[in-house]
């Protein structure tokens, strides 16, 4: 075990990857000269051949990652913000997410499209975004969204290993935080399996990504006004672990949505609607969404901060749907 | 199955061009019939343009096509059954009846796709072309796209990445005058499509659509200089499509101009035949080439006709890896 | 009072509107030749300055648009179908969402963005999209998705005259019902008001776009078994009139919605999470989601057609809801 | 407020270079203290470029610009104070707080925006001048990109649009040799980014972008074959950014090599300031004019500091014409 930050993490995963399997390769803009450091010392290891600087044009290089793979890659296009998604959109929905269906299985593309969530920091509204509910609309895509180093390690081994297109939503809250990681071994998370941050018996509490970390210390604040919260991180959003989620709703009757992206359908709105639509009789109060809402965010940082989904809110949201039915 | 002329590429030629003419004249009679759903985008007028162009490329190469989807799998040299019961709508299609008309790629003669969103098959042949270099393997990839097509960004980023990583890509831009209606200097500047090739420091070459040997030896020179790593080249052909954008529309869309008859003049089959006539091929073989294009595509539509459409279940096939599960409501009442 | 085709509709929203500002414009692929007949003799009415033929060049045009309104101008880009609004998603997300606030209001961009959801056709995955929950989540744009002539006439008349981007969602299922439409009158209806297609006590329907003729035909089924069924028609998605939802499911306690889009992260979702997380005390039974599953729309018409929510999916799932309290 | 040689464009040029330069070296500064949030893309070494082409603008034609952002404002001939006070992000910018360095755009000088998607303006500018044209008057549109933004499809498109409609628009390539840390020649295909336009069939020239008065003659010539319905063209500015991609990172992106001597020898201040001496303006009045910089930058940091930040409220506020309601639990917690 060894301590490694979230984008240490990445590192590690695409780098033990490129080992693994020489299919393998990364391409990007500015991933030679390693911007985030999640590509440290690549092009020594790997050569400049298999780690790319691209043009700047996300949908000829992200394109040009369904086509590699096509002919038996496994390329890992590196989008560095999520926001730079939009001009590649073309050919990840067209292409990407449809090949292996319109040709009936002919096609085959397994690659990694990696981007982070670049919100909180004053980056203003053309480079905050956090879209991954608009991919999770378009069928053929695996989407992950670790909350930390651990996760993320093993989250991006098993994308780079999956034989379908996954998009990698790399949140930079959680950029230095650190987890344990177990070395030499193969650190490998199944796709579509959550994890229970925390146990809890009075309240679920979904997040996503970074949101995670909000909750975890909402659900310490709410232990110590006797409400026990439990943490679903579904790290995967698809496939999503429903059961999972289900079954903490089943124990506790109660459920909050925490998403940092924006409200209207959301991640948060889907957990939601299939809550309601699954577990009704368990519920003893309405399941509610914390969230950023509709607006965009702007660059002033004492205007932007407040919008993002926070420990605050988080209580309050829970001690609303807990005491609804069980008053203190 | 041996085939009259089998190993002559002249032969081979005109047969490619036979097969592709005849099955869409089949093709278009049963649209109108209402046999196959969906639209129709024939090829007829263009044959020398994706036969001169396939017969340039060896079978493991790659190719990428669009939405006028016919010509390109059998220019390569695919069967035609899998592709008539893809129009049908049938499981044993190409696509397994996932695709249709616009969609008729067939993988295993190197095909990459041929996708009906105008231009996104740029990307697609230089990360091909990229993964061919970076396999060590001498593949080249080709692009098939339209002159409507080269005002998409996709293109143009397509382009400069093969150009600037010097990839064995070979962009084939078929010049059939329109975009849907649009007349293509009522929508691409510039002289002629090939001109952006300067832009990108790449040879830009414009040939003769109508010439099936002139437009195979423009990209056979274009596949030896990718071959031996000296990147891309940009061939546009001139040509012209018989058809209206789509057939069987209940309208025209496109105005034809008096150059209309000029061009039905220098059909590409009509010429190619003079040509091999002239080159002392005897007018029985040619004839029987014909005769039995004419075979095969009643053995397809046969073949077609007599499949079977693709179950509810396999419409959840192919989403991922593994078969999605059917939600029950949907299963219930399908 | 004259009958006219969901199509006519927009015709004549465009021509009426067109004839009263000299700021619209239209411009799209193919609009000379009026492929689906919204632009009958426009050229001729007026002249191809205002009725532009564009390069195949969606982020181009559609990003023009944007331009052009900055400057005092009041465009209608034409997309024709609604896969082709992916290429110019950069435009539409980064510009065109986002300018009016990231210039602090300096920027205004009215402006009309018109696409058809051209599904159930045969067309296959790349032509079937019904994207419209993407742009849900991308705050700064209106959204319309009318269900029938009428509506279709006085919301894109409405969205035409809006300081705001709007995008108009035509379902081609509509394309050929016709409605009565007022004459001479100027029949403009405001965004963000939803519509009750029908009254009913038992369960809610909420129905979006071309789904509404769908529930329509299921509540008269569901009239002949004793269940009376309310339709609500948001016809405006954003604004979404969450009121007028919210006010039927206090009334019937009931509630199922009707999406032709995917299920994940759909409008549907979007809804379900609306409701529980307003109107709990309300709900008597699950809200219920009656969409297209998460597959990708194949060619062959006998598997594509069963995947849109149908009568039959849509009576089940009411009789389920109003069963499960309230046994016939 | 007069200022020296007020309406001598000679002097107004120097006089905008010197603003660009000095108010960003404050900038740098104050940003490497923390008073200002977010990056820090600066134009300092490109100065000539941002002004030799908008002085060839009226003030009433339009420009869009991209991330690096500070030169163009200015050399359009915005006030500081504003777009000083947006850097802080304070309610007084000129995006109200909303946009920050990246989005100095100011719509009283004609601007539509800095963009910070790279490329993303070529399409708004073909818009821009689209909307001119259609309202009959006479404003051209101005497009500045970088050399890294030419491989993006939107300004591929937006060219194409333009030269296809012989819109008034002026596409001006800012060349700095880099895209973030990748060299143009690594990703930019062809020799130079002005041979594209010969794709367009429109003029694509070089020019010497650290010569204010060369940049200014170009894109005068642009703007009058634009004026007279002729079209766009597409310029190349040759040039050179003397800081990392964005400033006070705490690590080089940037590989330089020793051709980074050179440039700083031709920087274009100094270049046009012995230009200025030798044709007779006397190093006193120069001299002047920097101080005078100098002291609105002073003046504009000053006004900056003094100036509130917006309200949480105006968090919602600009994404539609109507103020978006605050949910209640945000308000409450905010
Ligand atoms: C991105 C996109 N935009 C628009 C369309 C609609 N469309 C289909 S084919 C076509 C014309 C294509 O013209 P061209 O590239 O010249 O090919 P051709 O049909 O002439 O062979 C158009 C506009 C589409 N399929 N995809
Ligand atoms: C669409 C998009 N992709 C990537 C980025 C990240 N990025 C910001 S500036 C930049 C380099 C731009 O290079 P160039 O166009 O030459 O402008 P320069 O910074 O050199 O002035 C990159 C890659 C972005 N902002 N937008
Ligand atoms: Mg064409
Ligand atoms: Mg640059």
């Amino acid at each position: 075990m060894a301590r490694a930050t979230f984008l240490d993490a990445i590192r590690q995963a695409q780098q033990e990857e490129m080992e693994r399997d020489e299919r393998v390769f990364l391409m990007g803009e500015d991933v030679r000269c390693n911007v985030f450091g999640t590509t440290t010392n690549f092009v020594d290891m790997f050569g400049d051949e298999r780690v790319r600087d691209t043009p700047i044009s996300e949908n000829g290089f992200v394109g040009a990652a369904g086509g590699a793979a096509m002919v038996g890659m496994r390329p890992i296009a590196d989008v560095t913000i999520s926001s730079f998604l939009y001009p590649a959109m073309d050919q990840i929905c067209s292409i990407i997410a449809k090949s292996r269906y319109i040709y009936g299985g002919q096609a085959k593309l397994p690659l990694v499209i990696r981007s982070c969530l670049f919100y909180g920091n004053s980056n203003a509204a053309q480079h905050s975004d956090r879209p991954y509910s608009m991919f999770m609309n378009m069928p053929g895509l695996k989407i992950i969204a670790p909350s930390n180093a651990y996760d993320m390690k093993g989250l991006l081994k098993a994308a780079i290993r999956d034989d379908d297109p996954v998009l990698s939503f790399e949140d930079s809250t959680c950029w230095m935080a650190k987890s344990d990681i177990p070395e030499g071994e193969d650190l490998v998370i199944p796709l579509g399996k959550g994890d229970i941050k925390r146990e809890g018996r009075d309240v679920t509490i979904i997040a996503i990504a970074g949101a995670v970390n909000t909750a975890l210390k909402a659900a310490k604040e709410l232990e110590s006004e006797g409400i026990s919260a439990e943490i679903v991180d579904p790290r995967t959003l698809v496939p999503l672990d429903k059961e999972l989620i289900l079954q903490s709703v089943r124990k506790t009757g109660r459920a909050i949505c925490v998403d940092v992206a924006h409200q209207t359908c959301s991640a948060a709105s889907e957990i939601s609607a299939i809550i309601v639509e699954n577990e009704f009789e368990s519920l003893k109060g309405p399941v509610l969404r914390v969230t950023t809402p509709d607006t965009h965010l702007p660059f002033s940082p004492h205007i932007e901060k407040p919008l993002y989904p926070t420990v605050e809110r988080i209580v309050a949201a829970a001690k609303k749907v807990v005491g609804q039915r069980q008053p203190a | 199955m041996s085939k009259i002329g089998d190993n002559d590429p002249k032969l081979e030629k005109y047969r490619r061009m036979q097969r592709i003419r005849q099955f869409e004249a089949k093709a278009e009679a049963i649209h109108a019939q209402g046999e196959i759903p969906g639209a129709l985008h024939t090829y007829a007028g263009m044959e020398a343009s994706g036969v001169g162009a396939c017969m340039a490329l060896r079978d493991d190469d790659y190719m990428v096509g669009n939405h006028r989807s016919h010509g390109h799998p059998i220019a390569k040299g695919a069967e035609l059954r899998p592709l008539m019961a893809e129009l049908l709508g049938k499981k044993t299609g190409v696509c397994q009846g996932k695709g249709g008309s616009m969609h008729l790629s067939d993988f295993s003669m190197g095909s990459l796709g041929e996708t009906s969103i105008v231009g996104s098959g740029g990307p697609v042949v230089a990360g091909a072309a990229l993964g061919a270099k970076l396999q060590g393997s001498d593949r080249v990839a080709l692009c098939f796209f339209g002159d409507g097509a080269s005002s998409e960004g996709a293109i143009h980023e397509g382009m400069n990445l093969a150009a600037v990583w010097k990839l064995p890509a070979i962009f084939v831009c078929e010049n059939n005058r329109f975009g849907m209606s649009t007349p293509t200097s009522d929508a691409v500047a510039g002289e002629n499509v090939a001109d952006r090739a300067h832009g990108y420091g790449i040879p830009g070459v414009i040939v003769d659509g109508q010439d099936v040997d002139a437009v195979e030896e423009a990209v056979r020179e274009a596949v030896d200089r990718a071959r031996a790593g000296k990147g891309p080249t940009l061939i546009e052909t001139k040509t012209y499509r018989y058809g209206d954008h789509a057939v069987n529309m209940g309208r025209e869309l496109t105005p034809r101009g008096p150059e209309h008859e000029d061009w039905l003049k220098r059909d590409p089959i009509v010429l190619y035949r003079e040509r091999l006539v002239e080159s002392g091929i005897d007018e029985a073989t040619l004839d029987a080439i014909e005769k039995e294009a004419g075979e095969a595509v009643e053995d397809a539509l046969k073949f077609a006709r007599e499949s079977e459409y693709p179950e509810f279940a396999e419409a959840f096939d192919h989403v991922y890896s593994e078969r999605l599960p059917i939600p029950e409501d949907v299963q219930a009442h399908a």
